[in-house]
């Protein structure tokens, strides 16, 4: 019951958001935020006692034969616990904004956070693709409507790109649902398919996941997309929903596909380390804040990727940790990023400049936040990076050296913009820096503690995923074969 | 009197009426005044009929023939509603030119 | 004591915690002490340990904290090794790290950033005592990028000047290519032993074999990461920048510890680069030319910091070469005496700065001497120890690896000695210059000239007892010293022992070979200190002005042999470059072109279909007969 | 009876021909009736008695006079008759040609359907064209008259002036 | 049967009001009141047993299940129509009451169409309902685009009704039979039937459907037809006569010529995949809501005929059917309202609709969704349902094809929610008032789309 009202509490608090005017939208947002957070955590002590529990199975289309099926695994509670978490810190985020039609705005949030959640539980791939598109249609709106310059042309383009990769895999859905006579979980990963079939139905869930990810070089819209998004929509996109595309990897892709995930591993995790020198290489001379670090996102979702197709344990284990550890920390960056915008009118490094002198405490989060980003031990990137190179080294050790550039240029980039952001004498842009506010402190405390908490004591986050994993790897990556 | 089917094979009946048809259709093609081609689709009609009465007369059913006796009363309301038309044309544009009707296009 | 180990690097992290979350609410004073009373206690447990396990053979153990990581296979646990290694390591940390606190108190006096800098300086202790403390290669990587990380922030220190922030910048940077190289060897480790515990790794290293592939892979990338940390050919060149900031942080991080983390980690690998032969080579090679090379640039510095740091490079330099040619002894007793005078020596600089208002030009000093006794005093200790004359502790030290490469190689000790006389040259060049003649600054200047308060002086005494004892820790046994230091280590070093032992290559020197060495090598120190002498103070030469006329020579090693230009050249701009060139050309009129190629395709493909509905009616008829046609066509050849 | 056949079909084509090819309006008309003559002499030849009659009066006599009367109405003649461009018409007939060229060559191979012998050929006769529409097509035939409506009212609607 | 019944004596009853030029105010009222009879009347039908009267007419007619439901969809959605009808007809014409009559009459037609079992039923309701609509197309008389629009629809209509007739001819030459069961039973009893005269009269049945539900290449006339007719007969030319035609189609084809799949599987083939692209493709470009609506239906028609290749996949239709006649009400409610106010329908008229009136963006938005297959519409599961039957008959390519399609038509379908939504205004806001039926018929639009779009079932399980 709980996963249910995981899923269709915000829906509920979406509408009761609309309906209490643009005035008190974001305080009840925010409430119904807290609340699906509490949820979330009552959800996760359930499932330490007993994962089962929170299994779901409701007839639903008796014509097709699909159950309403949900439930919450060790992978799932990760994204669960990341999506209810960020939710409520994005709407507090936005505190010190004013939106025109700000119900709408929230609405939309709280609207697009059921529906992530929807992806992250389903075990009914038809339910979950209904999900994942409906996730797609706020965020849309979001970046439409509140965006930036040639906001209408750019998140346009992010909607075609995106749907179009839906739409191939929902060839590959009813494919393989014509192969199954079901679009249930467990028969799927029981399924028994020839290899060229494998190979096809690889490819069409692989695009829409390398899209939503995203993976070099299905990534161009990303860039102007979060460059362009108000930085709610930022956050929601990249901390939040291109964990879909790699949530989806792990949910369906490696069952469903099963050798052919195995053996076009290699292209895929060519390109994503193609994606990640590729990214950090393009972030280093951005000028636009936000830019550079969608693009230091391509670099790290690619690492990701290719921890995913690398797939053994360490690897998955790390891409799983890594998907929460960047969910966090992105979502901190294009935070300061929205605040240094806020106040001084601008993205641009060139023009920014000594923002310590009158802002000393966000100088101190932006550097826990940015050395999570370039995952220095001890804050929460460094685990899954690590998890995730180490992994990515078993599987070939020298893409892992070449992966391993972005330990270098990382730091390259996110320095260079730190320096020329925060460090350094103040000019006229940022001689007036108001200092932080209450919610800004709050929002940015939480990220950080989680930074670093994470960063400290891992274990109990990889503990939360580590027998899903180890059952994945042992049943679906360590051998998988297809009728010839 | 000796029937016709005996005497003439059906298929130069259907020939015939496929040749008309056909006609009918290159009426419809090299015409633009609005009332020849509208008088090309009668022929048309109107080699279905012979073809049907044929069919019917041929196989001793008379269910073709009452066919024919529908389609004669759908082209007589057709005319009435056409003309209705091409009369309204002709008062707006003063032509019943169809190569004039492009005024609804990409 | 197992109990109270897991407090030394928690008390500097409470310092850090207590400075670092107070900050503007700390009272400044308050924050000095605070940071260096955590020091002095953890100084104290550490000491305290190093007695209860000293001359114990079977003393070493391991603190369990917590459960860091545990993903199949891979098990790291959060903890603590205590042995020889570490426990001298921690007590070197600790303790030249508390005089540098206590300095720290009287040097950053009236900086506005003083609490600041006590937890950052904290914060270092504890990220280099988990660095020395842990006992797997992970936990080891946390200290060892935690220790970069506050170098950037020490360095950086002074944020408003960009250039430092440059500096800093760049010290993480290369810092990070190191790194890489580091975490590289790590997974291989991994891979091959299936743990990263050192424990195990050591156990069963020697299963390896000799110069195995995969042993010479693990090692050179390990080396590859010390180069970084340590200052090595080819990444050398962030701690000469590293200057940019305060004083006391140079003395500790740049000099006295986190530098020498790569011979740490060496030292703690031993057994795996003493099975790797190759590995060693290029590691004594590089050591002696890095050596050779800082050197050569210290000739010509005229910044009293700098000189110091390429003698740090060099001195580095030469403690590799020691591990090179497998004195690692021999290297970590030059990393303890190098951290006792080569600090004092840069504290000397503090104060020397101090008392001259923030120069640094060796050119605008001068005659020093009458006015700061104490720190004149301390600083020529510290010079005579680094030019290794006898009895003062760099003599042992350089002497122990200079043998131990002339064993392995007489080049090797031919290219070190020259380094030696090096160093010896400039580092009396930078004292005659800075103590001696007439002062050169303005007279301004001239009126502030005054000795440092007590608090900086009374470390620069202790450093200077310490600069002028340390070399009795390992008096080697042909002057009838108890070889100390290699006993205590040698729990440490017994599994390369067991290894040489078994193989027995290791050709000793004969004792008179060693005095003949030595005398060659105090000879060489001795006529670098005249060759200065005659310059600076007979001949009253003052280092040519900025943009004068050089001799190439003199020009290539002024400009540091051009290696960051070089750098710069070969490295930055392309990557800026590659970066630009990416995102235009790849990226916007790329990829992207193609991606939105695809939808104006459909555009054109509307016009074209867009051009069919001609809204003539005749068109459309015709268009259904070509319909009807096609299909009957279809049937007909269907027949 | 056979000649009939000929001569008939002839005329029909003939004319039909005419009626597309003609380039005044009238004359089209006329050959138009032309044909719808010649068609009904062979539902004659059927003994399609009933079709005949229906033919005669309902395509020759109303539709026929109707088309006339828009033609006179319109005051259309051979000068302002607009026609195609050549190629137009070239392609026109080609497409024509083409299509009864399918038809033929589709037909050819067509089994013949053999005669049956003792059809009924009184089918077409009033009597039992009458049974067969008001018992078995009761309902199309009941429609028909809805359809007749709508064509009324459609027509009266479009031609009558608008009152205002 | 009674719903053909009610609605042909309140065809005439309207017929003979507006000679007599009475009730001209109330005739609206009436018309509407007398569909949701026959609807009510329809829906009592369902699931009874109708043999007698089946046989009462000589099976000309058949009511069953399929035909309930599909006649269903046609009156609710003329029904729906008809509640938006308040402005339209004042505006254009002073015949009102005839006109309700000719759009009863064609409901009639549609009737027939739907429910016939002798070609000659299919026949008479296909001209009841063309003949109709050849007038409705014009019925804005002094309008030159309704003119044209008429004239072409009529010109084209009975070309192919030429071409039918010639199908239907051939076919009974064949078969003997106007009966589709006879018909069905001369191609079981002749499977390897290579009786060429009934392949031709097929082929030419099937190109005389094809060209009342606009499927390429006989959809030329749809596009210029829309655009040109009162918007109110193109809404419901893409509502219910859609639907009749397409019941119809898939009937024929269904019960006729499943045995003789072979021979035309392919050209139905050909025929989806170039009405789904030209459909499609074109629309990207168009910058008339209208007209791009009309593109729309194009390419949906060929989203509908995937269910003739597929066959046996009755509700495949019906859902499809229903999803799209409720999108496409809900499209054109607020089109009616938009072009009332700003005065065309261009693309650009939409701008900024959002802040005026957000209740009708929002209702155009999900009618757009649907259209477009996002899930949480019924459009969604209409396409899915579809798709799913066309991989299951090993259809790849053409699914393939048509999804390429559907993404070309998000694209189009998107320009019209992003004028809405993110574009400014040009000129002052207009507002526009929402009239209660309005509010009605779009807020149960928006809740039978969603609801559709959750749980499918609900019309998918009905036959």
């Amino acid at each position: 019951m709980i996963t249910l009202a995981l899923i269709f509490f915000p829906l509920i608090a979406s509408i009761l958001v609309f309906l209490s005017g643009n005035n008190n939208a974001k305080k009840v947002a925010l409430l119904g935020g807290l609340v699906q957070f509490v949820l979330s955590l009552v959800a996760l002590s359930k499932y330490q006692v007993d994962p089962s529990s929170l299994a779901v199975n409701q007839a639903w289309l008796t014509s097709l034969g699909v159950n309403f099926t949900v439930g919450i695994d060790g992978i799932g509670i990760v994204l669960v616990l990341l999506t209810s978490f960020l939710i409520p810190i994005i709407i507090l985020s936005t505190f010190e904004r004013e939106f025109k039609n700000a119900a709408a705005f929230y609405a939309l949030i709280l609207f697009m956070s059921s529906a992530l959640i929807g992806v992250f539980v389903s075990y009914n791939l038809l339910l979950f693709y209904i999900f994942w598109e409906a996730a797609l249609i706020p965020i849309y709106f979001i970046a439409g409507y509140w965006g930036g310059e040639d906001r209408v042309k750019v998140t346009f383009k992010f909607f075609l790109y995106t749907i179009i990769g839906s739409l191939f895999m929902l060839v590959g859905i009813i494919y393989v649902y014509l192969q199954a006579r079901s679009f249930d979980y467990t028969t799927l990963s029981a399924l028994e398919l020839t290899c060229s079939q494998q190979g096809w139905l690889f490819w069409a869930f692989f695009i829409a996941f390398a899209i939503k990810m995203p993976i070099f070089p299905f990534h161009t819209w990303q860039p102007n997309t979060y460059t362009t998004a108000p930085a709610a929509g930022t956050m929601l996109l990249s901390g939040i929903m291109l964990k879909m595309g790699i949530f989806g990897v792990i949910r369906w892709l490696v069952p469903i596909s099963k050798a052919a995930f195995l053996c076009n591993g290699d292209i895929v995790i060519v390109f994503a380390v193609i994606g990640i020198v590729y990214g950090a290489v393009l972030a280093i001379k951005q000028d636009d804040i936000k830019r550079l670090v969608a693009f230091s996102s391509i670099s790290h979702v690619g690492l990701i990727a290719a921890g995913l197709f690398a797939a053994n344990e360490l690897s998955l284990q790390g891409s799983v940790i890594q998907m929460f550890a960047h969910g966090v920390n992105v979502v901190g960056i294009f935070f300061i990023v929205d605040l240094i915008e806020r106040r001084t009118g601008t993205r641009s490094i060139k023009e920014l400049g000594g923002i310590i002198n009158q802002a000393p405490l966000l100088s101190v989060f932006f550097v826990i936040i940015m050395l999570g980003s370039v995952a220095l031990p001890l804050t929460n990137g460094f685990v899954g990076e690590f998890l995730l190179l180490n992994g990515l080294f078993q599987y070939h050790a020298g893409l892992a050296a070449v992966a391993g550039l972005s330990i270098i240029l990382g730091a390259v980039y996110m320095l260079k913009m730190y320096q020329n952001v925060m460090l350094g004498e103040s000019n006229e842009v940022t001689s007036n820096f108001a200092p932080l506010t209450l919610s800004e402190i709050i929002v940015l405390t939480v990220i950080s503690a989680t930074v670093i908490i994470m960063g400290v004591y891992p274990k109990y986050f990889l503990d939360l995923s580590q027998a899903d994993i180890h059952s994945l790897v042992s049943s679906h990556c360590s051998s998988a074969s297809c009728i010839k | 009197m000796e029937s016709i089917i005996n005497v003439i094979p059906l298929n130069y009946y259907i020939m015939l009426s496929a040749a008309l048809f056909c006609i009918g259709v290159t009426g419809v093609l090299i015409r633009r005044n609005a009332i020849i081609l509208f008088m090309s689709i009668e022929l048309m009609l109107n080699s279905v009929n012979l073809l049907l009465t044929a069919f019917s007369s041929y196989s001793g059913d008379p269910n073709g023939q009452v066919f024919v006796f529908f389609i004669m009363a759908v082209a007589a309301a057709e005319v009435a509603v056409g003309l209705a038309i091409i009369v309204v044309m002709y008062r707006n544009t003063s032509s019943i030119d169809i190569d004039l009707l492009d005024k609804l296009r990409n | 004591m197992k109990e109270l180990v897991k407090f030394i690097p928690l008390l500097p992290l409470a310092g850090f915690l207590v400075n670092g979350l107070l900050n503007k609410k700390m009272p400044k004073t308050m924050a000095g002490l605070l940071a260096s009373s955590v020091m002095a206690f953890a100084f104290i447990i550490s000491f305290s340990t190093f007695l209860s396990i000293k001359d114990q053979p079977n003393a070493s153990f391991v603190v369990n904290i917590y459960d860091f990581i545990n993903v199949g296979s891979l098990k790291i646990p959060f903890s603590f090794l205590i042995d020889p290694l570490s426990v001298l390591m921690m007590m070197i940390i600790t303790g030249v790290g508390f005089l540098i606190h206590i300095y720290s108190m009287g040097y950053m006096h009236d900086d506005e950033g003083q609490v600041r800098f006590f937890a950052y300086l904290n914060l270092f202790v504890f990220f280099m005592l988990l660095l020395v403390m842990g006992s797997n290669y992970i936990i080891m990587f946390i200290g060892w990028e935690g220790v970069g990380l506050c170098s950037y922030l020490l360095i950086g220190f002074w944020y408003k000047n960009q250039n430092y922030n440059d500096a800093a910048k760049k010290a993480f940077i290369v810092n990070r290519v190191g790194d890489l190289g580091f975490i590289l060897a790590i997974f291989l480790i991994f891979n091959q032993f299936g743990s990263v515990q050192f424990a195990d790794v050591i156990a069963s290293a020697s299963k390896l074999g000799t110069g195995s592939v995969m042993l010479t892979a693990i090692t050179l990338l390990l080396f590859v990461g010390a180069t970084g940390k340590s200052a090595q050919l080819p990444l050398f060149t962030w701690l000469p920048d590293a200057m940019a900031g305060p004083t006391p942080v140079s003395a500790l991080i740049h000099a006295a510890t986190m530098v020498t983390a790569g011979i740490y980690m060496i030292i703690r690998s031993n057994i795996l680069f003493t099975l790797s032969p190759t590995t060693c080579a290029v590691i004594a090679g590089v050591g002696v030319a890095t050596a050779l090379f800082a050197a050569t640039i210290g000739l010509a510095q005229n910044d009293i910091k700098k000189v110091l740091a390429y003698s740090t490079v060099s001195q580095l330099g030469f403690m590799f070469l020691a591990l090179g040619v497998g004195s690692y002894t021999g290297a970590l007793f030059h990393v303890m005496t190098h951290a006792f005078f080569k600090a004092l020596l840069f504290l000397g600089a503090g104060s020397v700065i101090h008392a001259v208002s923030g120069e640094q030009d060796i050119r605008k000093m001068g005659g020093l001497k009458g006015k700061l006794t104490i720190t004149f005093i301390t600083f020529l200790l510290g010079t005579i120890a680094i030019s290794g004359i006898p009895p003062f502790s760099g003599f042992f030290s350089k002497d122990e690896i200079l043998a131990a490469a002339f064993s392995y190689s007489p080049i090797l000790w031919g290219l070190g000695a020259v380094a030696a006389f090096c160093t010896a040259f400039y580092m009396f060049r930078l004292l005659f210059l800075t103590f001696f003649g007439t002062f050169r600054g303005t007279e301004e200047q001239k009126h502030h000239l005054h000795e440092s308060p007590i608090s900086m002086t009374l470390p620069l005494m202790v450093l200077a007892v310490l600069s002028v004892v340390g070399g009795y820790a390992n008096i080697p046994a042909v002057l009838g010293g108890g070889e100390y230091l290699a006993k205590y280590l040698a729990p440490v070093l017994a599994p390369t022992t067991e290894y040489i032992a078994a193989h027995g290559h290791k050709a000793h020197l004969s004792h008179e070979t060693e005095y003949a060495l030595m005398g060659a090598s105090v000879v060489i120190a001795l006529i670098g200190i005249i060759l200065a002498y005659v310059t600076y103070v007979a001949k009253k030469a003052v280092p040519a002005e900025d943009g004068a006329e050089l001799g190439f020579l003199h020009k290539l090693i002024l400009n540091k042999y051009y290696v960051d230009e070089i750098y710069d050249a070969v490295f930055v701009k392309p990557l800026y470059a590659l970066s630009s060139f990416g995102y235009k050309f790849v990226e916007v009129s790329g990829i992207d072109k193609l991606v939105n190629l695809t939808s104006d395709s459909f555009v054109l493909g509307s016009k074209v279909s867009s051009k069919l509905q001609t809204g003539n009616v005749g068109t459309y008829l015709l268009l259904m007969v070509i319909g009807v046609i096609a299909i009957l066509a279809y049937n007909f050849s269907r027949i | 009876m056979d000649k009939i056949f000929y001569f008939l079909s002839f005329l029909a084509l003939l004319s039909a021909g005419m009626v597309v090819a003609t380039k005044n309006p009238i004359h089209s008309v006329l050959y138009l009736l032309v044909t719808f003559t010649s068609i009904t002499g062979h539902y004659i030849l059927f003994n399609a008695q009933f079709l005949a009659a229906v033919n005669f009066i309902v395509y020759m006599g109303a539709i026929m006079v109707l088309f006339l009367f828009v033609i006179m109405f319109l005051n259309l003649n051979e000068k302002i008759e607009p026609m195609k461009s050549n190629i137009m018409k070239f392609i026109g007939v080609i497409a024509g040609c083409v299509l009864l060229a399918l038809f033929v060559g589709t037909y050819k191979s067509a089994l013949v359907m053999p005669v049956q012998p003792g059809v009924d050929t009184q089918i077409g006769l009033l009597k039992s064209l009458g049974l067969v529409l008001f018992r078995d097509f009761m309902l199309p035939f009941e429609v028909a008259s809805v359809l007749l409506l709508a064509a009324m009212i459609g027509a009266v609607m479009l031609a009558k002036k608008d009152w205002n | 049967m009674i719903a053909l019944v009610i609605l042909a004596l309140l065809g005439v009853f309207l017929m003979m009001s507006g000679v007599l030029g009475i009730g001209r105010k109330s005739a609206g009222v009436v018309a509407t009141l007398g569909i949701g009879a026959a609807l009510l009347a329809n829906t009592l039908m369902w699931d009874k047993d109708v043999t007698a009267l089946n046989e009462m007419f000589n099976k000309m007619m058949i009511v069953d299940n399929y035909g309930l439901a599909m006649v269903g969809v046609i009156l609710a959605s003329a029904f729906g129509l008809f509640l938006l009808s308040d402005k339209y007809f004042s505006e254009i014409t002073n015949y009102f009451t005839e006109h309700y009559a000719l759009y009863i009459f064609a409901l009639v037609g549609m009737i027939c169409m739907v429910m016939y079992n002798n070609l000659s039923m299919l026949f008479i309701g296909i001209e009841i309902m063309s003949v109709s609509l050849y007038i409705l197309a014009g019925s804005n008389k002094t309008n030159l685009a309704s003119n044209e629009a008429s004239l072409k629809y009529f010109l084209m209509g009975s070309f192919a009704t030429g071409i039918l007739l010639m199908g239907i001819a051939l076919i009974y030459g064949a078969t003997g039979s106007f009966y589709l069961s006879g018909i069905e039973s001369h191609f079981v009893d002749n499977p390897d039937s290579n009786n060429i005269i009934a392949l031709v009269g097929m082929f030419l049945l099937l190109i005389g459907m094809a060209f009342k539900v606009s499927v390429a290449p006989f959809h030329f006339w749809a596009p210029d037809v829309y655009e040109g007719s009162p918007t109110f007969v193109t809404a419901f030319m893409s509502t219910a006569v859609k639907v009749a035609g397409f019941a119809s189609f898939y009937k024929l084809m269904y019960i006729c010529f499943t045995p003789n799949i072979l021979y035309w599987e392919s050209v139905v083939w050909v025929m989806i995949v170039l009405t789904i692209s030209v459909g499609s493709i074109t629309a990207l470009i168009q910058t008339g809501v209208k007209r791009l609506l009309a593109y729309s239906s194009v390419s949906h028609a060929g989203y509908m005929l995937i269910t003739i290749l597929t066959a046996n996949e009755d509700s495949d239709l019906l859902f499809y059917t229903a999803a799209y006649v409720i999108a496409s009400l809900l499209a054109f409610g607020v089109l009616f309202l938009v072009i009332d106010a700003k005065g065309d329908d261009k693309v650009e008229s939409f701008n900024g609709l959002s802040k005026s009136n957000p209740f009708l963006a929002f209702s155009l938005t999900v009618a757009m969704a649907s259209m477009a297959g996002l899930p949480l519409t019924a459009g969604f599961f209409a396409k899915f349902y579809v798709l799913t039957a066309a991989v299951k008959d090993g259809y790849i390519y053409l699914v393939l094809i048509a999804i390429v399609n559907a993404m070309v038509g998000i694209y189009y379908y998107f320009k019209v929610v992003i004028a809405m939504f993110f574009k400014e205004e040009s000129s002052e806001t207009i507002s526009i008032s929402v009239s209660p039926f309005y509010k009605l018929v779009l807020t149960s639009g928006i809740l039978a789309t969603i609801v559709l779009g959750v749980y499918p079932d609900l019309v998918y399980n009905l036959i």
